[in-house]
């Protein structure tokens, strides 16, 4: 029993806590964040259960999709941040508001 | 000897751990940076000494990068979230 | 148990107290500028005391080499951010604690 | 199965509390540069993890990207935020004022959500060799001996190649958008000029040894390609701007290097070899390099020009 499984739960746990906080949170950079770590569980579950195989080295298949991943997120959180800054300059604040303005 | 190193370890991370506490109770921003920067050395502590046990020379290289990227935050925080003085940034030096 | 493990382990040892007391000082200390000086010193201390048990271990001058370029850029990346942030708070009147 | 003695269950198991409390507290703190803080700790913490797991190529690329670029992005939009608004944002944070039964519902759900998945994970055979088995029959053919360089840069090449579309795109959106407002910069105290002229070097000198190191142990293109664009964020926090004639072609060059390399080495491997990205064995090892290299300063340029924002000439035409 190797701990690959314990922290596939852990990612798990990260998966649903930033689900949560993705939906209860109106502030988009806190939304922003909340997609981070719902990132950051999904990575954890690949290569946790990468590390399956027995022998000393895991898969490293995973491995190279999760480095890319990282890579690919940290640009998207990029693009994400520059498109709440644009909403907050044009409307003030930095959250989806509800009410269509008239 | 293995098993020595890996406590001592142990021990950094629950020390890491602890000194969370004061990115939570820091009163001014100031103290939750010098927390994280707190992180980042124990980590690259952490991190040579499961170098040592698992005998896996590029830890060694990811507490190069650690011990590179420490300030980068700091200096990020200290030139953008605290302008030179209190109020908008576009007030006339 | 061979004599330089002895010497590795004291090293060690000394490190985590150090470490230790680099914490204790942050949750302990009154005011931002004690707690920079109790972070940056015990921790830049702490990290060469470790530095130093494994380099006793290390079995080739490059892992030496590398070791102490470690040291060395966590002492210098410490110091410029302690003081970049002691500087910036002074600025902004964060007042010491007595 | 080697020992797994309990002194390394209790690292695990302090370390996954730690991570799924910094998550928690990092999401539900009323104050948001509080947040970024915890977060950045977080990352750390994740680098540890990835240790943990036996994984020290993402460990490399988490301590990149997370100590380098992350935070900084992160504190310098919540700077913008401020700066204009200026109300201090530590107040708790305004959630939806939906009745209280719609907040048990989501709850309900997640705890499904998360139970569901943690049982399907749960089920799965404690050994599955996955693709570790082909990978380790091809690995000598593929020019390289670290297994996750050899995935990355040949068996998936064409992965890779598309993942470097996806960073050029995404710098494309941030430059239409206009990019991260300029920044009034204050001067330099003389400690952060000599800190970033003395660390750069250092930066630039790490990010090579990452790349030549890449081909039999941890380290490679998206890592090396990291901390460069981590040294180019530490330059542009310390007031420095790239010359203008710097941002003409030489940075779209820098910029396009690594994916029309990639799609240029596939051309010309479907004429040759018939496939795409199939390298010849013999020079396998070299192209790859080659491919590294220009992937690695394309990488860096993105990275650093994703903090840069508005690009100088966009500045021109206004």
């Amino acid at each position: 029993m190797s701990n690959a499984f314990l922290y596939a739960l852990v990612g798990v746990g990260l998966f649903s806590l930033g689900f949560y906080a993705l939906i209860r949170h109106v502030h988009l950079l806190r939304k922003i964040l909340a997609i981070n770590v719902m990132g950051s569980g999904v990575f954890l579950v690949l290569v946790a259960l990468a590390k399956r195989t027995g022998s000393a080295l895991p898969d490293p298949v995973p491995h190279a999709m999760v480095i890319t991943g990282i890579v690919v997120a940290v640009s998207a959180t990029a693009l994400a941040l520059i498109l709440m800054l644009k909403l907050f300059a044009e409307t003030g604040q930095a959250a989806l508001s509800d009410r269509r303005k008239e | 000897m293995q098993m020595f190193y890996f406590s001592l370890a142990f021990f950094l991370l629950l020390n890491l751990c602890v000194g969370m506490w004061r990115v939570l109770r820091g009163p001014t921003v100031a103290d939750r940076m010098l927390a994280a920067q707190l992180f980042g050395t124990t980590v690259v502590a952490i991190l040579l000494l499961l170098a040592q046990t698992s005998d896996n020379p590029a830890l060694r290289d990811v507490a190069l990068v650690f011990a590179l990227l420490a300030a980068v935050t700091a200096v990020a925080f200290v030139r953008r979230i605290w302008p030179e003085k209190r109020g908008f940034e576009r007030d006339p030096e | 148990m061979i004599p330089s493990d002895y010497v590795a382990v004291v090293l060690l040892i000394l490190g985590g107290i150090f470490f230790f007391s680099g914490t204790v000082g942050l949750l302990r200390f009154p005011d931002v500028y004690t707690r920079l000086h109790a972070l940056t010193k015990a921790d830049n201390v702490g990290l060469g005391l470790i530095v130093l048990g494994l380099v006793v271990q290390a079995e080739s001058w490059f892992v030496v080499g590398k070791l102490l370029l470690i040291w060395l850029l966590v002492l210098f990346a410490g110091a410029s951010a302690s003081h970049l942030i002691a500087k910036r708070a002074l600025h902004r009147g964060i007042r010491m604690w007595k | 199965m080697e020992v797994i003695t309990w002194l390394e269950w209790a690292f695990d198991a302090v370390l996954s509390v730690g991570l799924l409390w910094l998550a928690w507290r990092a999401l539900a703190s009323p104050d948001l540069f509080k947040a970024i803080v915890l977060f950045v700790s977080f990352g750390l913490l994740m680098a540890l993890a990835w240790v943990r797991l036996d994984a020290p190529d993402i460990a490399l690329a988490e301590a990149a990207i997370g100590a380098g670029l992350t935070g900084a992005l992160l504190l310098a939009a919540l700077a913008r935020l401020r700066a204009i608004a200026f109300k201090d944002t530590s107040v708790p944070p305004p959630q939806f004022s939906k009745p209280q039964f719609l907040h048990w519902l989501l709850i309900f759900f997640l705890l499904w959500l998360g139970a569901g998945l943690g049982y399907a994970i749960w089920v799965l055979p404690p050994y599955s060799t996955g693709l570790s088995v082909a990978v380790a029959a091809h690995l000598d053919a593929s020019g390289v001996s670290n297994p996750v360089t050899a995935v990355l840069l040949n068996f998936r090449a064409y992965d890779t190649m598309l993942e470097m579309i996806v960073l050029l795109m995404a710098l494309l959106g941030i430059w239409s958008l206009g990019g991260f407002p300029p920044h009034t910069d204050m001067p330099t105290g003389s400690v952060l000029d000599t800190f970033s002229r003395l660390l750069v070097p250092v930066f630039i000198l790490v990010a090579a040894y990452l790349l030549w190191i890449g081909a039999d142990a941890p380290g490679g293109a998206f890592q090396a390609g990291s901390v460069l664009g981590a040294a180019g964020v530490l330059l542009l926090l310390s007031g420095w701007r790239p010359r203008v004639s710097l941002t003409q072609w030489p940075l779209k060059l820098a910029l396009a290097a690594g994916s029309s390399a990639f799609v240029i080495m596939g051309l010309l491997t479907i004429l040759y070899e018939g496939q795409l990205l199939a390298y010849p064995a013999a020079q396998a090892g070299m192209l790859i390099l080659f491919l590294e290299s220009l992937a690695t300063i394309s990488i860096g340029a993105t990275l650093a020009a994703l903090f840069l924002g508005r690009s100088s000439d966009h500045e021109e035409n206004q």
